[in-house]
């Protein structure tokens, strides 16, 4: 299990909250750990650190053990070299945005300090910040000083709790390509803990998703996406349109099951044995087609009506955000057309072909 | 009955106490006592505390007392203090009446600390210095001399054994309490000025304290004093 | 003016709050970041002098050290002279006395550093020295200023303890305190007033010097 | 100015950053703060709120005024009535979440302030957090009893300082639309600092730009994508693909500006007049045709090669992030197919009609 | 043992404490949060009682409200009785002796509460006095209890300024404190062994009472 040089955790936690995880990462990728608010991400980052000491399990670097709670091996966190951004950035208040860099620095000869400090804040775009104290700094530049404080380092793992959660969309790209270009200079496992999931799937070779004090599914994008284990994993991948159905009848040979959705009955292919009565998932895609009239739907699309709460076009492409007519599950849908102006305020038909509708088991 | 606030020089301390006793039974009315140096006491009745009567070590005080007005009555001289020379049980100080020991014990360098109380507002003490002075121990001991604030604080500077001996009030080695730490040898009248102990009723004073002062100079009280190894003046 | 009595005072200070403060610091950080059994046991001995009287702390002390306790005598055989009555005496006193006065504002300080902080100290590779020289001391260096102004000025003032267990022996024993005292006591106004007159500035002189240096190296906690 | 019932401020501040800020918000819609870190977005919350005085200016909402400095008028918050998230939450550590709601509440009989409270904690889904201090909570948990306590004011306006940074993706969306729900409810002014665009866009009915410590441009979406008044504008509404370049020839006309791009000469329709040698801004569209070969790329198509730096599929369509080869210039773009196998790690050649490419002069 | 003593440090303990606190919360949280000319010399002159040893202020007292002044004159016949050598004149010394040990703790709390929690109790509508009830209170309550036992203490400890100016008469100005040193003097180590007995079991209870409070009440200001 730890033959290559990446991270390696089967850990358990117990205080302050009981958390286990299941995760790996290898040098030079990035794993994105997504999951609910509250879910244990920052502790299960802390206890990477090790800040938390978990009360069994094993945690290793590169071949070496960090953590290994049966042979009573716990390297601190200076010992284990890492580059840390928690999620309240803990700078050091009396010191200097340059100062807060130079300080991790004692790995560099002394003379190398100031020319990486210098780099590093001119990569995160603070360099005329450079003198100003944290409480004379605005929220992004507070996370942008932690961010290079901990890449400066040099790590041997690079650990990131939301770091791009304060930093506006131009900065953020910025930020972005920079730990893209970096992540194959450096060479180390990242773990970063982000509530993003465009972000999580545009910067991670992996994604790890966490809910309730567990790990419950890591993997590639596709493979996630493929196949989510739960309800909880499809949203936090992005997918939000997915919502219960029962089952009111299926066909084995065929392949087919259907559904009631929105008070008409729907039928799908659906490789899957189905008992009637049974809940599954329903996945609906995001692309839609948006209809003023009934008469305008196709008539091998399931359709329903759709009460609208928002919708902005960008980039040639209209978001939409309504309810399903007489039902609290909302959509989110994508044309890529204008809104018909006639909908623009209240009600609209959408149809969906039934080819695109998928639908899954909930594992747990 | 109101319960009069009485300023006392500390070495009457213990007769004052017993005579205060005495006072109680006979009368059922009570007093106040506070002890100080006689200097520090006057302070505070020229600075406006409520003392009904002023007993000090000398009369030197009642005198600046009148002086300022704070009095009413004359001043009277109740008794004449008489020093000692003091050492704790384990000290191996000689006691004399001539200071010979001590002189000797000094020349040997084994006196470490000698306690007297503060000449500077402390009957006492000024007359424990005239006794050394006279002795021409004065130069030799005076940097090993600890000061008490008050005689008493003196005496037990001296029972501690921190100090190897102390010059004191031979009417506070005579109490009880001295007997279980110390052990004494008074010294001789002619090594010091009298100690003409007088006191006075302040301006202040009610009908208690009018009667306690009367009390002070009554037989029972001048038997007290002597039995607390005071001399008692002449009786006009 | 009884300047002997000014630099006794002076020089007690110093030497109580030089020999106090690093033991403080120490102690204060322990108990700040550790938890162990009996803490809040030990927490509370260290403060009863803050509440004891010092004429209570210096019965007993005068009992403990006098040359009738065992202590005493141990420590009269061991150092040649007694305790009670000497400079070593008052400085002993004056320790124990300060101990709260030094460690409450140095574990309160500790305590306030945030745990964010602690940890990126921690995950920035920084030794134990290293995060008690350049980020722990530095945050709580305006708790260490309370604390050396509260035990110099505590010492400086202190008259209970000294006067029970010093006596006023001059240049050993005689603060300026007790000068002062005397003075009044012996109807020497003049010199009385003359001293309180120089402490007054003095006083007011070390507040300035310290708040000013408390402004410039202290840090507002921002919790931005 | 004054005559509807919405939010108007034309102010300046010099304290602690100096500030010029002009805006609206109507009673009902939603006004979205875009702008770089360290902008001074939050300063002018703040000084929306009373926090920060100006020191010329008007601020009034519903034809009140709340700050005239020339008529010496300076209403405190509290006087203002108002519901404010600040960006670092400012939760009362020693009272636990309800306590942290219920104290907001004065305005309420205090029979009702309790159902109140509980009916926010359960819109925010904080119910079983309900006793817990916040030092006991997340970084979302937190955020979301900062939220629940200003919305639960009622307020007159509403002061939203990145009120969704801290959450993730599912319960932001929950959140959303409790905003959306809750926004044709209490009729006011609600003002939402944010540096997620497409939030702005979904969300708002009006966006306002702040760039260093100016307002730059307020509008509707369409507006602001339309003609956008600088860079930085364009940047913070996700436009990316946007450098400057210069102009190689123009014809009055045809109305035709030709300018050079990764080494070729590109022509493209422009109604205004350019002078040869200036720099204007040149804006890419995000849909772009991918090809394994130039041989297939069609003749009236600009086009250059890609070096990809990352790419992720989600919702059938592939996102791109790449540089121009041979420039430092990064593009995004999005294509509604698999990326081709080969180019997977590599160069592939990116095509774009021509008429898709716009120019802008930048107006500062 | 000498109940009286003992029940009139308490009172003096309770009166001074109850007096000075209110006070000190008003005066601390102007100078934690307001800003105006003059500000660090108010300050400074609000520390001078720490650092001045108490005898110092006896003199001042003495001098200044001695009979032999004319403002002690004047108050003698406006009240019917001198301040000094009175139980008044005690109260009078300790509240100016226990401003910094009032102030310092409290003004250090409230310049501790984040900038974030004061502008979210303005946005919250919360008036002046609501949020100093609901918000800041229970925020520099550690701070409270802090300055709390310290006046408390430090009164029950005081000696120097209480021998100076109040004399020791029984009843009415002769303190817990000055009782052991009598005692003391007496020879009467029984009774000193007995009250410093009775001084150190209250204050350990103290202590202990005190330290729950604040942790109970007390909020760790954690920055998360
Ligand atoms: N007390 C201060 N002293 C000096 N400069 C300050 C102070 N407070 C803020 N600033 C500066 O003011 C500018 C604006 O700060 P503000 O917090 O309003 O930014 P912002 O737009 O909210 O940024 P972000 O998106 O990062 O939160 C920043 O550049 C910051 O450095
Ligand atoms: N000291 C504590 N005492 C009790 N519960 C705690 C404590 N610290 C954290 N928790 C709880 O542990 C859970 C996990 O916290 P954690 O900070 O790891 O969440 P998270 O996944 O990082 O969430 P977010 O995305 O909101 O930051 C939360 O539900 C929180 O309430
Ligand atoms: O007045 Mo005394 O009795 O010498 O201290
Ligand atoms: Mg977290
Ligand atoms: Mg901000």
């Amino acid at each position: 299990m730890t033959e290559d040089n990446g991270l390696h955790c089967s850990i358990n936690i117990q205080s302050p909250i009981s958390l286990t995880a299941d995760l790996h990462c290898k040098a030079g990728d990035i794993l994105a750990v997504l999951g609910p608010s509250g879910a244990g991400k920052s502790t299960l980052l802390k206890t990477l650190a090790g800040l938390i000491k978990p009360v069994s399990g094993i945690i290793s670097v590169g071949g070496k053990q960090w953590s290994n709670i049966n042979s009573a091996i716990h390297l601190s966190p200076q010992q284990r070299h890492i580059g840390y951004v928690p999620q309240h950035f803990g700078l050091f208040e009396h010191l200097s945005t340059i100062d807060n860099i130079l300080i991790g620095l004692k790995h560099l000869p002394k003379s190398d300090r100031q020319r990486q400090a210098n780099k590093w804040l001119h990569l995160v775009d603070l360099l005329p910040q450079k003198h100003k104290r944290p409480n004379q700094l605005s929220g992004g530049q507070r996370q942008r000083v932690a961010l290079a404080r901990a890449l400066a380092r040099e790590p041997s793992v690079l650990l990131l709790d939301e770091p791009f959660s304060a930093v506006d969309n131009q900065t953020r790209e910025m930020l972005h390509i920079a730990l893209l270009k970096l992540k194959s200079e450096i060479r180390c496992p990242v773990v970063m803990v982000t509530h993003n999931h465009q972000e999580a799937m545009l910067l991670a070779d992996n994604i790890l998703i966490v809910d309730a004090g567990k790990t419950v599914q890591q993997g590639t994008v596709s493979e996630l996406l493929q196949s989510p284990k739960s309800i909880a994993v499809a949203r936090q991948l992005g997918i939000n349109n997915i919502f219960p159905v029962t089952v009111t009848d299926h066909n084995v040979s065929q392949q087919l099951t259907w559904f009631s959705l929105a008070g008409s009955t729907v039928c799908t292919a659906d490789i899957l044995p189905r008992t009637i009565g049974d809940t599954v998932m329903c996945l609906l895609p995001h692309d839609a087609n948006i209809h003023r009239h009934l008469d305008e739907v196709e008539s091998n699309h399931t359709h329903f009506e759709l009460q609208l709460i928002s919708s902005y076009e960008l980039h040639n492409r209209t978001q939409i955000l309504g309810f399903i007519a007489g039902t609290p599950t909302a959509l989110r849908l994508e044309i890529n057309r204008k809104l018909p102006s006639t909908a623009s305020s209240s009600s609209i038909y959408v149809s969906i072909p039934a080819t695109e509708i998928r639908l899954i088991t909930e594992f747990e | 009955a109101d319960s009069p606030a009485i300023a006392a020089a500390a070495n009457v301390r213990f007769a004052l106490h017993a005579i205060a006793q005495q006072f109680t039974q006979e009368t059922h009315l009570t007093i106040r006592p506070s002890y100080g140096s006689s200097g520090q006491l006057t302070q505070q009745i020229l600075n406006g505390a409520p003392f009904e009567i002023f007993i000090s070590a000398d009369s030197h005080y009642p005198l600046l007392l009148e002086e300022a007005e704070k009095t009413q009555g004359r001043l009277v001289v109740y008794a004449i203090g008489r020093l000692a020379i003091i050492k704790s049980r384990d000290s191996n100080l000689l006691l004399d009446a001539k200071l010979q020991g001590l002189s000797q014990a000094l020349t040997n360098n084994q006196i470490a600390r000698f306690a007297i109380a503060t000449p500077a507002h402390a009957p006492y003490g000024l007359r424990a210095k005239d006794a050394l002075i006279q002795q021409q121990l004065w130069k030799p001991i005076e940097n090993k001399l600890i000061y008490g604030e008050n005689v008493a604080q003196a005496a037990q500077f001296a029972l501690s054994n921190s100090a190897q001996g102390g010059i004191v009030a031979l009417s506070l080695v005579k109490a009880p309490a001295f007997h279980e730490h110390g052990e004494f040898s008074i010294i001789d009248q002619g090594l010091h000025q009298p100690l003409l102990q007088s006191m006075v009723l302040t301006s202040t004073a009610g009908a208690t304290a009018k009667h306690f002062f009367q009390y002070l100079q009554s037989d029972t009280a001048r038997d007290i004093f002597v039995q607390y190894g005071f001399d008692l003046p002449r009786q006009d | 003016m009884d300047w002997q009595a000014l630099l006794l005072s002076i020089k007690l200070s110093l030497v109580t709050t030089i020999l106090l403060i690093p033991l403080a610091i120490i102690t204060a950080r322990v108990l700040a970041f550790r938890n162990f059994a009996g803490k809040h046991w030990l927490e509370a001995l260290l403060m009863t002098p803050l509440i004891l009287p010092p004429t209570v702390i210096g019965y007993y002390l005068l009992v403990g050290l006098g040359q009738q306790s065992w202590l005493g005598q141990t420590l009269q055989s061991l150092t040649g002279q007694p305790l009670v009555f000497h400079f070593s005496g008052l400085v002993l006193a004056s320790l124990l006395i300060n101990i709260p006065f030094a460690l409450q504002p140095i574990q309160r300080a500790f305590e306030s550093i945030p745990e964010d902080v602690r940890d990126a100290s921690a995950c920035c590779g920084l030794t134990f020295w290293e995060s008690l020289l350049k980020v722990e001391l530095p945050l709580v260096w305006p708790g260490i200023v309370t604390a050396i102004v509260l035990c110099f000025s505590h010492v400086l003032g202190e008259f209970g303890v000294v006067l029970m267990i010093g006596g006023n022996i001059e240049g050993e024993t005689k603060t300026l305190s007790i000068a002062i005292y005397d003075s009044v006591q012996a109807f020497d106004f003049q010199s009385a007033g003359r001293m309180s007159f120089v402490l007054l500035i003095f006083a007011v002189s070390t507040l300035a010097i310290s708040s000013h240096f408390a402004r410039k190296m202290g840090v507002q906690h921002d919790r931005r």
